[in-house]
């Protein structure tokens, strides 16, 4: 076969560059991209198939392992799915728990995406903060559910337990401790003057076709677009509070750095909201025996708002203790692949990592 | 002696039809040179009325040697470049005729004599420029049109001094100089440098050289680009220190810093073009466009230094650029192409070839210990102890151009010799032993002169004494500027000799039984296994970020040039045509046509 | 025969000197980069552990001679610069110190300095990986941008003293002050050059990870990555000595040596620690803007002072 | 569900205006914001043009598929959304689990192109004219296509792969951790081991 | 004279394995979710740098295979690649439950599930997944044994690699794979 004229670079699997595991084959002449393909299935452990096998609860502790960075809105999506089929009541202080524990989880993601986002334009140290400052986070979580990064709290029918005691006073401590930080982080990475020049006009989606396109999450609101699965179609107790969008139009990878920084603020604005407004009451409409719990036949497709975009569920089931079909469909699935290949093509080699992580590509969700 | 080295060469023109002869009847003369120069006889030649007189002097010694040296090698690098091509005969007639004329210049002692040396080399050059049959791009013809407008420069020039002074020795313009007005001064000095700058390819006048010095046969472009342009040099010194420096004070100043500073842009930009080029030849070409731009430069500053730093970059130009030209010229006889972005990893497969084109590009670099840093401190320290401001900005310039000369010299060496080894070259071998052993030679010249620049001070400071500097110092292998520092170059050159065999024998003594050596496919890919058809070796367009750093300033130039000159000429290339019909007699007879009405009508415009 | 073992021994503790001060720098470096961080970092011998690990490694792999050599040029290129800069002031406490500091000038080293890089760059393109090749292009592409503000700088510092040597340039500096008060618009054009020199971010691009892997040294490991860090060492102190004396009449002892050098890398060092890094085109044009503005207002400076 | 304005007209009219145009189609409101449709195989395309360019359902959030075994097929579900109503469509079809083909839609929508490879690749469904790279997921694969109900993954599991055996001794790690890191175990920890 | 040598042999065994076991370069490869752990373990919080560990880009430079979570066949391709093109000594880590014996994916059609029939593991770390701690205290373990001279999987692989590579052709079907020259 005739040796091409463009030159192959491999962005992966092994590479630092990458989000995850998955590679990004660029076809480069110079340092220009001139064709890029993504390929996944690095990751691919085949979940939707060990779903059948396993019975609703069982399932659990699949769902969560789908996103790492953000295990949360799955378990929220599959407990409301299943909530939808079987038409099980939750109480109201479980929502309220969930929609706590869904923004801290954006708060914790948002700090991660910092990391990913200045690393990949080599600027270091705002990772070292913002990781750093994501354990307190992750803090918040242990003493809240007992494990670090998979969860496994939101339960069909509410939450796993509730509160601990002096939780509350905790987190708005962490609160006001994260907000001191996001001065600095300003000062580090927004009017970095650097940065901005690196970002800006990089990573261009055009906002006629963003939605045609799939684009969901921070990059369409970037676009000018606004969009939001808790505004649009609200969950849990979204409706009954007052937040706002993050807004921008330039569409490239400032104007989504913008918005997850302005949401981040607002995140941490809900969290004290749902801190002042929780109700007491129960938080757990108990479930039977999970080994002869038996959905009605049915199926649902729900959706939620992760860090990363939009986090969508289609359950099935057909009547027994097993779910027939959980069909999960994460943000990257159209960022990582058609979107990316389009978008990478006329881009410049020392962009890709900083295109990607603004998409907040994750492949674990692409290949389930 | 000169006119027997001539007549020597002029014997052999005929019978000559093989490269062997060639070689034989230039080495020969090389020999014959080298053993018998001591004296400095003066042959006259006397035609009717005209007094041809050819002679050595000090000064055209060093040329003559350097001319005489380098070709005699590439000589026998034609032998092995050319077997197998057509037309042989004619090619080597017309590449011995221009070694010939060349040596005729470096002898001439009048102005006749040199123009007429002078046109025998461009047509001969000429004629090898389109020997492949079809002049593609009009080289040819753009490189005829140019060296016309030169001649006939030099031509008037010439015929200006005769009807000023009554003489067409040269000796004679150099006294007679001062003593003219104003007007006559500048217009003879200009007519003159433009005559000399066609040929040593000087900014505005250099479109012609890319590709001609590109689509020639590799043996002569060694020749073309290394001695060639050379001679436009040998002239320009003449009319800088022995003519200009004469003239008003003010004059001086404005030639020089003019010369200096076109000679400085020449360089940028031939070196910014060279960086972009996607062709071997095509690269070296610009390059050598760039060098002769520091050769400009340093004669134009016209102090003892610079003037020693050009004289000696003019020659270590020839050896480094031969070397080059000759390595690409075997890399496209055993590979079949030059292109940097298609060849690669020939460095196990030409071995030689590579290390005489690493040590050219390393002295081309101007990095220590070998020669070519010699000849750039020289020059650096001639611009940055100079009086005048104006120079220490144009050291910048040069700077510049000697530091973009790293990218383009390792772009060469990177596409050509290194990078992923695909099957496609695996047929390649090493060039033969004629077309290596020249290279290699060379490239110890190199070294060499590293170790001793003096060797090559000596023969300069004579001929700079000749052309009227005095008490040229210098040194076996010291470097010094007038403020009294000092490089020694014995010293440098021990260091970076034994360091480097330390650090060699270091790296190759540890652990030397668990070291081993893998193929270039077996490389870091992210854990992914490249598919066959698949391109590991980067060498597309290498320096596309540069490029855009530098695209203003290429975009402005590039239109300045395409849109507006390069689109006159072309219209002018249409008409010239009509008259101009490619065939070397044709111009030769509208030269003479030319020469005879001057002859005619210029002493009455003139008196 | 006395002189060459003189050189010999002077060479060798130069050079020994040179890296046990450059690895300790290279170790101070990361552990005040893990504070800024917010981090406790490793210790500050890290780097020789690191070296003598790479050492003793059993195996290397390479990819062709000039692969094999190419550390061998980086440490001519660093080792000979050291010795031909005057590591203390004359009369420092080491008379053997002087090694080849009377035999050549700066710009001998200005080209000196790009010797290893070029010889790198050759044994980096031996090996074939894309990566590499093009963080070769990026660094040589990056090499013109700030060596550009780096010799105006050095001109106007030579212009305005009247020598070229270092040694001249420090007796100068012995008579007249710090060229770093003398020359401020030099020292500050030479401080944004610095930048550039020492590959912090934002001019790092040469080796960024996350798009070229860890660019040029891809395919080295074992002892070439030893070596080329060894010989990076080095380099970094002699650059750093180099600076020191042009523009703070180098140091008559080892403490200030120290001292200084320190001062200075940390100018680099900070800045990089706070900042993202510019792609090629960025940072070639940020060279070429501020950095040479300043010089030519050095040059002027110079000239007319 | 907790406060939900359960005024569902305007999914109602989404309904009305689907039966208008495809008389064949049966649709229905499944809960506020959502709306289902299913449609025979070959209407499925025009159905999709049709929502996508008069209706206004943009975006396709997702293809899903379902493998009914016991009845002998697939269902396909596309599921679109409309950004200005806000209002979810589930349109789904039947096609035949033997020799399964849909119709192509990455035309309509480019990111269609991802699930098809997907389906492809996990359910053995062809799409006509569909330009894609073959492998997704999986590499080298020469078993039946996985998500299918009848590829057994355990079995699968057992003949391709090593299993490591349960262990024997059912002993508490953390005492062995413990014990060589020399570390003090708490009191109150002492008595959840199971070495006793 | 032997003691002397016996002396001289246990000094220079000491000082390599201090150099060894202080500067453990580990490749950036993340295989699975367990990635998510080593940021944490890399920055502020835990900064791993503070034992000389460091992460490396390429796999000439790396002396620790860090295996983060369960095997996909298709990364299991990948990870022998890079752990073969490693420089001697090299060791491998390998975390999480799933590496051990496939963890809750046990019954997966993709995954592996155990990893020491494929590549040798120096040190298995479990738990899913380890928490930044547990990461240590496995790398924490690796020195010791780098320190005795214990930890020599690369050996093993070089002097089984028939054994090693009949296990992993059995599961990767297409092997177009360099032959390992070490």
């Amino acid at each position: 076969m005739k040796r091409e004229k463009a030159t192959t670079l491999y962005l992966g699997p092994q590479h630092p560059g990458i989000t995850g595991n998955m590679m990004v084959k660029l076809k480069v002449e110079g340092d220009t991209i001139v064709n890029s393909t993504t390929h996944v299935g690095y990751l691919h452990r085949g979940f939707e198939k060990l779903m059948e096998r396993r019975n609703w609860l069982q399932s659990f502790t699949i769902v969560c392992r789908i996103c790492v960075p953000e295990p949360d809105p799955n378990e929220e999506n599959y407990a409301r799915a299943v909530e939808e089929i079987e038409g099980r009541e939750v109480p109201e202080r479980a929502q309220w728990i969930r929609t706590l524990v869904l923004e801290l989880a954006r708060i914790g993601t948002y700090l991660l995406w910092f990391a990913g986002q200045s690393g990949s334009a080599g600027l270091y140290t705002m990772g070292q903060w913002s990781i750093g400052d994501r354990d307190y986070v992750l803090d918040l979580f242990e003493e809240l559910t007992g494990g670090r990064v998979y969860h496994m709290y939101i339960w069909p029918g509410g939450v796993r337990r509730d509160l601990p005691e002096g939780f509350e006073a905790k987190v708005l401590q962490t609160m006001d401790y994260l907000e001191k930080r996001l001065i600095q982080y300003d000062k580090l990475m927004f009017d970095n003057t650097i940065f901005q020049k690196r970002a800006m006009g990089v990573g261009w989606i055009d906002p006629e076709k963003a939605i045609e396109w799939g684009v969901v999450g921070a990059p369409l609101r970037a676009a000018g677009i606004a969009s939001d699965v808790r505004k649009d179609d609200p969950y849990e107790v979204y409706d009954q509070l007052d937040f706002e969008m993050g807004h921008a139009t330039t569409s490239d990878v400032w104007g989504r750095a913008q918005v997850r920084r302005f949401e981040l603020e607002q995140s941490i604005n809900l969290v004290r909201q749902i801190i002042e407004k929780m109700p007491k009451g129960e938080y757990y409409n108990r479930i039977p025996n999970p080994m002869k719990w038996v959905v009605p036949a049915g199926d649902a497709y729900v959706k939620t708002e992760s860090a990363r975009g939009e986090f969508g569920y289609y359950v099935v089931s057909d009547g027994t203790n097993k779910p027939r079909r959980v069909h999960i469909k994460g943000p990257a699935y159209v960022h990582a692949m058609t979107l990316l290949e389009d978008m990478l093509k006329g881009a410049n080699v020392s962009d890709v990592s900083f295109i990607m992580n603004s998409l907040g590509t994750c492949p674990p969700e692409i290949e389930r | 002696m000169g006119g027997a080295i001539l007549a020597y060469l002029a014997k052999r023109i005929t019978p000559m039809l093989s490269s062997i002869v060639s070689f034989l009847a230039i080495s020969s003369a090389a020999v014959v040179f080298f053993t018998m120069t001591s004296s400095t006889d003066v042959v006259t030649v006397s035609v009717r009325n005209f007094t041809l007189q050819f002679g050595l002097n000090a000064y055209s010694w060093v040329f003559a040697a350097m001319v005489m040296g380098i070709s005699a090698l590439v000589s026998l690098y034609n032998i092995a470049y050319m077997s197998g091509k057509d037309r042989l005969g004619y090619f080597n007639l017309n590449f011995t005729l221009a070694i010939m004329s060349m040596m005729g210049i470096v002898f001439a002692n009048d102005w006749i004599s040199f123009f007429i040396f002078w046109e025998i080399m461009t047509w001969s050059s000429f004629l090898i420029v389109v020997y492949n049959g079809i002049d593609e791009g009009k080289i040819g013809t753009k490189y005829m049109i140019f060296s016309a407008v030169g001649g006939y420069a030099m031509l008037m020039a010439i015929v200006i001094t005769n009807s000023q002074i009554d003489s067409f020795l040269i000796a004679d313009l150099i006294n007679a100089y001062p003593t003219f007005g104003h007007g006559m001064q500048a217009m003879i000095g200009i007519l003159f440098l433009i005559g000399f700058s066609v040929k040593a390819a000087v900014m505005p006048l250099h479109v012609w050289a890319p590709r001609a010095y590109s689509d020639s046969p590799m043996s002569f472009t060694a020749i073309f680009s290394g001695l060639l342009s050379k001679m436009g040099i040998f002239g320009m010194a003449i009319m800088f220190i022995s003519v200009f420096s004469k003239a008003s004070i003010g004059d001086t100043f404005i030639y020089s810093q003019v010369i200096a500073w076109l000679g400085g842009v020449t360089a940028v930009m031939a070196t910014f073009y060279a960086v972009i080029q996607k062709d071997a030849k095509r690269l070296l070409a610009y390059s050598s466009i760039a060098q002769l731009g520091y050769i400009v430069t340093g004669l134009a500053i016209g102090t003892k230094l610079s003037v020693m730093s050009a004289l000696f970059l003019a020659v270590i130009h020839a050896l480094y650029k031969g070397i080059l030209f000759m390595a690409v010229g075997a890399v496209e006889r055993q590979a079949g192409s030059t292109n940097l972005e298609q060849l690669g990893a020939l460095i196990r497969k030409m071995p030689w070839t590579f290390f005489s084109a690493l040590i050219a590009a390393i002295a081309l670099a101007g990095i220590p210990p070998l020669g070519g840093f010699v000849g750039k401190w020289m020059l650096y320290e001639s611009m940055i102890t100079s009086t005048n401001p104006s120079h220490l900005f144009l050291v910048i310039l040069i700077f510049l151009s000697s530091t973009a000369a790293f990218l383009y010299v390792y772009r060469l060496l990177f596409g050509l010799f290194l990078g992923q080894e695909e099957p496609e070259w695996d047929h390649v071998k090493e060039a033969p032993a004629p077309m290596v052993i020249p290279m290699v030679l060379m490239a110890l010249t190199l070294i060499l002169l590293g170790y001793a620049p003096g060797l090559l001070f000596e023969p300069i400071a004579n001929g700079m004494e000749f052309l009227g500097f005095e008490n040229v110092g210098w040194q076996m292998s010291s470097l010094s500027n007038i403020w009294g520092d000092t490089v020694d170059m014995q010293y440098v050159w021990g260091s970076v000799v034994t360091l480097f065999v330390l650090g060699a024998i270091f790296i190759t003594i540890k652990n030397r039984k668990s070291t081993r050596y893998v193929t270039t496919k077996d490389i870091h890919t992210s854990g992914e296994i490249p598919e066959a058809h698949e391109n590991l070796t980067y060498a597309v367009d290498f320096y596309k970020p540069f490029e855009r750093a530098i695209e203003p300033v290429m975009r402005k130039t590039m239109d300045f040039y395409y849109n507006h000159f390069g689109n006159g000429l072309e219209s002018l290339f249409g008409f010239v045509r009509k008259i101009y019909t490619g065939n070397g007699q044709t111009y030769a007879m509208y030269v003479v046509i030319f020469l005879v009405i001057l002859l005619l009508i210029g002493e009455q415009i003139f008196k | 025969m006395e002189d060459i073992l003189k050189l010999l021994g002077g060479a060798a503790a130069t050079m020994l000197l040179a890296f046990v001060v450059g690895a300790t720098y290279g170790g101070l470096v990361r552990k005040i980069i893990a504070r800024t961080q917010n981090r406790v970092g490793p210790p500050w011998y890290q780097n020789f552990v690191d070296i003598s690990k790479l050492y003793m490694k059993d195996t290397a792999v390479h990819h062709g001679v000039m692969q094999h050599i190419g550390p061998a040029f980086a440490i001519t290129a660093s080792v000979t610069v050291l010795m031909f800069v005057p590591v203390l002031r004359e009369g420092g406490w080491f008379p053997w110190f002087e090694n080849l500091n009377f035999k050549g000038d700066i710009i001998f080293l200005i080209y000196m300095m790009v010797f290893g890089s070029l010889g790198m760059a050759l044994g980096i393109g031996q090996t074939g990986n894309p990566n590499a090749s093009i963080g070769v292009s990026r660094g040589l592409s990056m090499m013109v941008g700030y060596e550009i503000p780096f010799v105006l700088s050095l001109v106007s510092v030579m212009v305005q003293t009247h020598t070229t040597s270092i040694t001249g340039l420090m007796e100068w500096q012995t008579q007249n002050g710090w060229l770093m008060f003398e020359a401020p618009f030099a020292f500050i054009t030479m401080l944004l050059a610095i930048l550039g020199m020492f590959h912090y971010a934002p001019f790092d691009i040469a080796h960024a990870p996350s798009e070229i892997a860890s660019g040029p040294p891809s395919e080295f490991g074992g002892k070439y990555l030893a070596m080329m860090m060894t010989s990076g060492s080095i380099f970094a102190f002699a650059k750093l000595v180099f600076l020191v004396d042009v523009f703070m009449n180098g140091a008559s002892n080892l403490v200030m040596l120290v001292v200084k050098t320190l001062l200075l890398y940390m100018v680099p060092v900070l800045y990089g620690a706070v900042s993202p890094r510019y792609r090629t085109e960025q940072a070639i044009r940020y060279l070429w803007g501020w950095p040479v503005f300043f010089g030519i207002i050095a040059l002027i400076y110079s000239i007319y002072i | 569900m907790t406060t939900e304005n359960n005024n569902l007209e305007r999914e109602e009219a989404v309904v009305v205006a689907l039966k208008a145009t495809f008389p064949d189609l049966t649709a229905r409101v499944k809960r506020i914001r959502r709306v289902e449709a299913s449609v025979s195989k070959a209407l499925t395309p025009s159905v999709l043009v049709h929502a996508k360019n008069v209706l206004g359902y943009k975006a396709l959030s997702h293809i899903s598929c379902v493998d009914w075994i016991e009845d002998e097929h697939f269902e396909l579900v596309y599921i679109l959304w409309n950004p200005d109503e806000k209002i979810q469509l589930l349109i789904k079809t039947l096609i035949s689990r033997e020799n399964a083909t849909m119709e192509n839609i990455d035309t309509i929508w480019r990111q269609a192109n991802t699930y098809q490879r997907e389906m492809r690749e996990m359910f053995g469904i062809e799409f006509p004219g569909f330009v894609g790279a073959k492998e997704f997921l999986l590499e080298d694969w020469d078993d039946m296509p996985p998500m299918r109900r009848d590829f057994d993954t355990k079995e699968f599991v057992k003949e391709a792969f090593f299993l490591r055996p349960g262990r024997e001794d059912a002993k508490d790690v953390r005492d062995t951790i413990a014990k060589r890191s020399k570390e003090e175990i708490p009191e109150f920890a002492k008595k959840y081991s199971r070495e006793k | 004279m032997d003691t002397n040598d016996k002396g001289v042999r246990k000094i220079v065994d000491m000082i390599t394995g201090f150099a060894r076991s202080n500067s453990l370069f580990m490749l950036a490869y993340g295989t699975g979710c367990g990635d998510i752990e080593i940021p944490p373990a890399m920055t502020s919080r835990y900064d791993w740098e503070r034992f000389g560990y460091r992460k490396m880009a390429t796999p000439r430079q790396a002396d620790v295979l860090l295996i983060s979570g369960y095997l996909a066949t298709k990364t299991l391709k990948r990870v022998i690649r890079s752990y073969e093109q490693m420089q001697e000594p090299k060791y491998v880590v390998a975390f999480g439950s799933c590496t051990i014996n496939g963890g809750m994916y046990w019954d997966s059609y993709n995954t592996i599930k155990m990893l020491d029939h494929y590549i040798p593991v120096d040190v298995y770390i479990n738990g899913c997944m380890p928490r930044p701690e547990a990461v240590m205290s496995g790398l924490f373990d690796l020195q010791e044994q780098i320190k005795k001279g214990e930890a020599n999987g690369a050996q093993k692989y070089r002097e089984n690699l028939e054994w090693y590579r009949g296990n992993q052709k059995k599961v990767i079907k297409n092997w177009v794979m360099p032959e390992y020259n070490w």
